[in-house]
């Protein structure tokens, strides 16, 4: 019985010697954090992707509790999330519609010839160095892909020589805006899906000649809508998605084609 | 024979193949269309003067230059401007050019040339500013290919004692002979040309470096200098980059332009050949910067030669008079194979920098495919800069540039030796270039 | 998600060993042998049921300041426990594990699921959830046990696979081949993940 | 102007001189033909039979991943050749046929290929193949045949003699015999002089250079030359151990391997002396008689470090004057 009893005794004492030891060492280097931070990192997406400008999302967490912000929104996470934050932080936010990203141009093998057999490294800002464009469009996509290696989520592929964007996995995180260097890529809200398929300022012969789908800067979209969404500025269309209702009539009243009405249906898949 | 000179480190030995290293300079005629490209320099972009329909002189202001670090424009005939639009420059990047038409098409341009009246001026009476001023007016540029505005180069700030002028009759790269025909054909006016420049730095000595390919030129060059004491004929040895303004002043004075500097740190200004002769033209015959030599070669150019050109004449004009049949054509080069740029349109106009244009087939240039680096170290042996060429290619394909290694990616002068030697075929420089793209995005 | 697949999950997905790189240290030490590494395996198996439905059972008790000490005093009862079980019941397996029993105490796997689901979930799901990651290590430690005893030394749970004049790759049983294997198994069982993941 | 078809557009130099990967490869297994012809001299058709097998079944994995993968693998180009040729000479002749298949497969595999394949495999792959060989299959990786002797007979390596029987048992080896080859051993470390006289024709190309052989071969005779000078009755001398032993294979043709080898001058020269050293430490100190091999994968791992550490001078690094 008894040598039971010292070993008990021995051990008691170190728990209570080193109770006291954390007891000391929780008030001495305590160090406060909000316990939102942890929350807020929850709800984000934890893809760490970098599209917030903060250097992943415990960055961003951070930012958002001792800032009581949240902008710039995370451009991943979609809006019942966001404002999952805003009312943890006790904040408005307005919902934002989900950004896909969009190449505005259409210049597959077959509609903008190429006009040299490009020899070198294969990335888009190596090829810049060697020529302004592969194909007969100064402004064309050069389809060698360097967006299609800055997405992190698989939603990008070279296909005919321009890149396609598979707008269901599109975070909008936009990391593909930056790797392009013609910028050709955009951001509209997903609901628009009337989109100029063209980038081409040239003068309207000009570009016709460099591709067959090319916005020739003709007005005829501008006078058939009614919404007065669409503009042309230098030879080319722009919409503006905040009027566009998606009635199609530009579609209908484009020569060129340049003007593509975007249904579900044209999703790929890799 | 006495010791030739050259650069210590690395360099290359690719053949030479001076094709027209005997042919004497010809002069065309004005061809049909002139697509004058209206930045031609290196430095701030210019303000065009003129607009559709104008009619232009000769001599004529076509875009100037909005700083300090710009080269004006001038037409190089009578015409008519006739379109300002956009279009693929020699070298593949799409810019803006102004069409003119000639209103003498198929004028020998020799007459062009004679019609000039000359000047016989006085060197000693101009003063340092005034010259500076002439060849600011004139749009003079570096010939040699990088074409950085040559009042620029020549005005370096008080501080910087220059004591030696170099002038770069190198031309190390394989195919090209438009300085070394400029240096046999017009040598009296070369010494003209460095005379006016000498005014500039109180007559300090003037090195002339020649490869000792070009025996020709070394004597005539040696005879016409032989009495004069402060300019000296230096022969080199052949060896590729030569050229090299860095790799040159190494090679002559022995001295090292350290990493980001410029050869006026180490007390030296070097120009061209070309550039010389441009000066000289600018101060004897009062002509701005309009056309130069250019070489014309290449395996599928019959008869290669060297041809006096206005700036901004097509390709294809070139292509007839050389009688070069373009269905056999598959590789277009402007400038030399070590560092020219390759071009896809005939329609392409010549620049003040196109030093050549080389015409080749397929037989030179069967497809070649980027293998995997095998770490053998030959671009490292023959860098010219002593760069790590391997490592940092490496780095700039992943994207994680090491910072100790970002100054020595901006030193890198793309010569070519390395991906020259490389037995993988990687497109060393082209790397290096995307390197140099990367390190300037984030800045 | 039901049992089953859960069950799936941890063997192949989320199993400790492959798919989340946890308690590499027993992995690569015990596992010289099949028998080895399901001795090893069970035993932290063992470890990890029990310790998961006590500290679910005091989640709400433990105080979250002192939650560390409180799981690892709960753990090394349990691994005292196997400790003693095995010296007295499997005198020579224990013998080869040696001091890899005892450290299972400080194996990640263990407090990293007391941490992660037992201190948060109920009873039912904290012990399901230590079953099934317990099962998941010991199906890792068995497979790679297995290969290295298979080709280090030609035999299978003590049975001579090939025969006796046949050379086995003496490499396995050592340590380089502990590292080569699981390097395998792991490309294999990634394999599998993605497969599984990709078909729902 | 229309050209036939449209003109090519590349990145500046357009020349080349006419090197390639595959010119490197088999010209370095060119220069090991006096070596090989030298150890079919000695062990007769047992060497072509290794030599032949080693080098079908390292081509054919190669073959099979190339088969297999995504990336473009060139299984041609002679690299997987030269690997299988290295690792042929790193074996006794009467190696059986499935070892060389493992050896083959675990080179390729595991030396190279799950690295990324040719130029980012951290370990020489035929070196890695002949440690794991050593480790693996120790009784068949140790007894080597005798040259000339067709009945079979094995024995110990001159350095296996020295290990277990000490200094005396070796007295009877002669320097010319050494370097000649008339000793037991594999295929390839048997004659020094032949594969000297093959790696000329390197140097001379500059596929290899002189820094990584002087040091390791200079370091090793230091060394060893040291300790004999202490106690020659313990010790052999430094010239035996040069010329036993695989340390010229390893310092000619192993060393430096392009891919794994640092680039920079001092860098080698490091290399070199840190092969050397650990070389002769594993002779003089480790359990096991040779000790190239160990020596020369431990310091492959310092590789980076000392291109990293160890950069040659750039031009214009100069103080600004």
């Amino acid at each position: 019985m008894f040598e039971i009893v010292i070993p008990g005794l021995i051990l008691a004492g170190f728990a209570l010697i080193s109770a006291s030891g954390l007891f000391v060492a929780s008030k001495k280097f305590y160090v406060y954090e909000d316990p939102r931070i942890d929350e807020v990192e929850e709800l984000l997406p934890g893809a760490n992707c970098g599209g917030c400008g903060f250097a992943g999302c415990r960055a961003y967490a951070e930012n958002a509790v001792n800032n009581k912000t949240v902008d710039p929104p995370c451009p991943v996470a979609d809006a019942e999330a966001m404002q999952a934050v805003a009312r943890l932080l006790d904040l408005e936010v307005e919902v934002k519609e989900k950004q896909v990203a969009t190449l505005l141009c259409k210049g597959t093998h077959e509609n903008s010839r190429s006009v040299m057999e490009y020899y070198g490294i294969d990335d888009c800002w190596a090829a810049m160095l060697v020529a302004n464009s592969l194909k007969a469009c100064a402004f064309s996509c050069l389809g060698l892909g360097s967006c299609v290696r800055a997405c992190s989520f698989d939603a990008m592929l070279l296909k005919d020589g321009i890149v396609v964007i598979d707008e269901e996995k599109c975070t909008g995180c936009g990391m593909c805006l930056q790797a392009c260097p013609k910028n050709l890529l955009f951001m509209r809200p997903v609901s628009g899906q009337v989109i100029v398929t063209c980038s081409n300022t040239d003068r309207g012969a000009d570009a016709r000649k460099a591709c067959k789908i090319a916005c020739i800067g003709c007005m005829k979209c501008e006078k058939s809508c009614h919404q007065n969404a669409i503009h042309v500025n230098d030879f080319l269309a722009s919409i503006d998605y905040e009027k566009c209702t998606n009635c199609g009539d530009c579609v209908a009243a484009c020569p060129t084609n340049a003007i593509e009405m975007r249904g579900q249906e044209v999703y790929v898949t890799a | 024979m006495l010791q030739l000179r050259t650069f210590k480190r690395g360099g290359i030995y690719p053949p030479h193949e001076k094709l027209s290293a005997d042919a004497k300079i010809i002069f065309g005629e004005i061809p049909g269309n002139l697509l004058i490209p209206v930045n031609q320099h290196i430095g701030r972009p210019l303000k065009i003067t003129v607009k559709k329909g104008d009619a232009v002189k000769r001599g004529d202001l076509l875009a100037e230059s909005t700083g300090f670090i710009s080269s004006n424009v001038h037409s190089p005939v009578d015409g008519k401007v006739l379109k300002i639009f956009r279009f693929p420059l020699l070298g593949g990047l799409i810019r803006e050019v102004i069409q003119i038409q000639p209103t003498e098409p198929g004028k020998s341009f020799k007459e062009v040339l004679e019609s000039d009246p000359y000047f016989d001026i006085d060197i000693g009476s101009l003063t340092p500013e005034a010259i500076r001023k002439r060849i600011e007016e004139a749009g003079i540029v570096g010939m040699g290919g990088a074409g950085f505005p040559t009042h620029v180069k020549l005005s370096p700030p008080p501080e910087k004692k220059i004591d030696a002028l170099i002038i770069n009759g190198a031309e190390c790269e394989p195919y090209i002979t438009a300085d070394h025909r400029v240096m046999v054909e017009r040598s009296s006016e070369i010494i003209k040309g460095i005379k006016i420049l000498q005014r500039l730095f109180e007559n300090v000595p003037v090195y002339i470096g020649i490869e000792e390919n070009k025996p020709d030129a070394l004597k005539i060059l040696d005879e016409l200098v032989s009495k004069d004491g402060d300019i000296l004929i230096v022969p080199l040895k052949a060896k590729y980059p030569q050229g090299g303004e860095k790799q040159l002043i190494k090679a002559v004075l022995n001295r090292e332009v350290p990493s980001k500097g410029l050869p006026m740190d180490v007390g030296v200004v070097v120009q061209n050949v070309a550039t010389v002769l441009a000066v000289y033209d600018a101060f004897y015959y009062n002509r701005p910067l309009t056309e130069r030599v250019v070489t014309v070669s290449g395996n599928v150019v019959n008869q290669p030669g060297n041809i006096l050109l206005p700036v901004g004449t097509p390709v294809s004009y070139v292509v007839k008079k050389f009688e070069i049949d373009v269905q056999k054509v598959r590789l277009l080069i402007a400038g030399g194979p070590m560092m020219g740029r390759t071009s896809h349109s005939f329609e392409s106009p010549v620049t003040k920098t196109t030093s050549a244009l080389l015409f080749f087939d397929n037989r030179v240039f069967a497809e070649r495919r980027e293998n995997p680096c095998l770490r053998c170290g030959s671009c490292l042996r023959v860098c010219p800069m002593g760069l790590d060429v391997a490592l940092y290619t490496q780095m700039i394909k992943a994207d994680k540039i090491a910072p100790e290694a970002k100054d020595h990616i901006q030193d890198c002068i793309e010569c070519g030796s390395c991906a020259f030697v490389c037995p993988a075929d990687r497109r060393l420089v082209q790397w290096m270039r995307l390197g140099k793209t990367i390190i300037r995005r984030e800045n | 998600m039901n049992v089953k697949e859960k069950l799936l999950k941890s063997f192949f997905v989320e199993n400790p060993v492959t798919g989340l790189l946890l308690g590499l240290c027993p992995t690569l030490a015990t596992t010289t042998s099949a028998e080895n590494g399901l001795g090893m395996g069970l035993a932290t198996t063992f470890v990890l049921v029990s310790s998961n439905v006590v500290i679910s059972l005091l989640r709400n008790v433990i105080p979250n300041r002192v939650r560390i000490p409180s799981f690892i005093v709960v753990i090394a009862t349990f691994v005292t426990i196997v400790d003693m079980g095995m010296q007295a019941t499997l005198y020579d397996l224990h013998k080869t594990l040696g001091l890899f029993i005892p450290l299972i105490v400080v194996n990640c796997i263990i407090l990293g699921r007391a941490e992660a689901f037992a201190s948060k979930n109920n009873l039912w799901d904290s012990f399901l959830d230590g079953l099934f990651m317990g099962l998941g290590f010991t199906f890792s430690l068995f497979i790679l046990g297995s290969v290295r005893e298979i080709l280090g030394t030609g035999n299978w749970l003590g049975m001579a696979l090939v025969p006796g004049d046949w050379s086995t790759i003496l490499v396995f049983v050592l340590a380089p081949g502990a590292f080569l294997s699981l390097g395998f198994i792991l490309v294999g069982m990634n394999k599998i993940a993605r497969v599984i993941e990709g078909g729902k | 102007m229309e050209a036939n078809g449209v003109l090519i557009m590349d990145s500046s130099p357009l020349g080349r001189t006419g090197e390639s990967t595959r010119k490197i490869m088999f010209t370095v297994c060119l220069t090991l033909v006096p070596a090989l012809a030298v150890s079919v001299w000695m062990f007769g058709w047992d060497a072509v039979r290794v030599l032949v097998l080693t080098a079908v079944f390292t081509v054919g994995v190669e073959a099979l991943i190339a088969k297999f993968s995504n990336t473009k693998i060139d299984y041609l180009d002679g690299s997987a050749l030269l690997t299988g040729i290295l690792l042929a000479m790193n074996v006794p002749s009467n190696a059986p046929w499935w070892m060389l298949l493992i050896g083959a497969v675990v080179a390729v595999v595991i030396g190279k290929q799950v690295f990324g394949g040719l130029g980012q495999n951290i370990f020489n792959p035929a070196l890695v193949a002949r440690v794991f060989l050593l480790i693996s299959f120790p009784m068949q990786m140790t007894s080597w045949p005798l040259p000339g002797a067709f009945d079979g007979t094995t024995g110990a390596t001159p350095l296996g003699i020295l290990k277990t029987e000490g200094i005396g048992a070796i007295k009877t080896i002669g320097v010319g015999d050494l370097a000649m080859g008339h000793i037991g051993g594999s295929l390839g470390e048997i004659s020094a002089l032949a594969l000297l006289i093959g790696s000329l024709y390197l140097f001379y190309k500059k596929y290899i250079t002189w820094e990584i052989p002087v040091a390791f071969i200079g370091t090793v005779f230091v060394f060893t030359g040291a300790f004999y000078l202490i106690n020659p009755a313990q010790y052999a001398s430094p010239v035996f151990h040069i010329f036993t032993g695989g340390l010229f294979l390893g310092a000619l043709y192993m060393a430096t391997d392009m891919v794994t080898s640092p680039l920079s001058f001092k860098g080698k020269l490091l290399f070199g002396f840190g092969c050397g050293f650990f070389t002769a430490l594993i002779r003089l100190f480790g359990s096991y008689p040779e000790g190239v091999s160990f020596a020369i994968l431990f310091m492959n791992a310092f590789v980076p470090l000392l291109d990293r550490y160890f950069p040659d001078k750039k031009f214009g690094m100069v103080k600004n004057g």
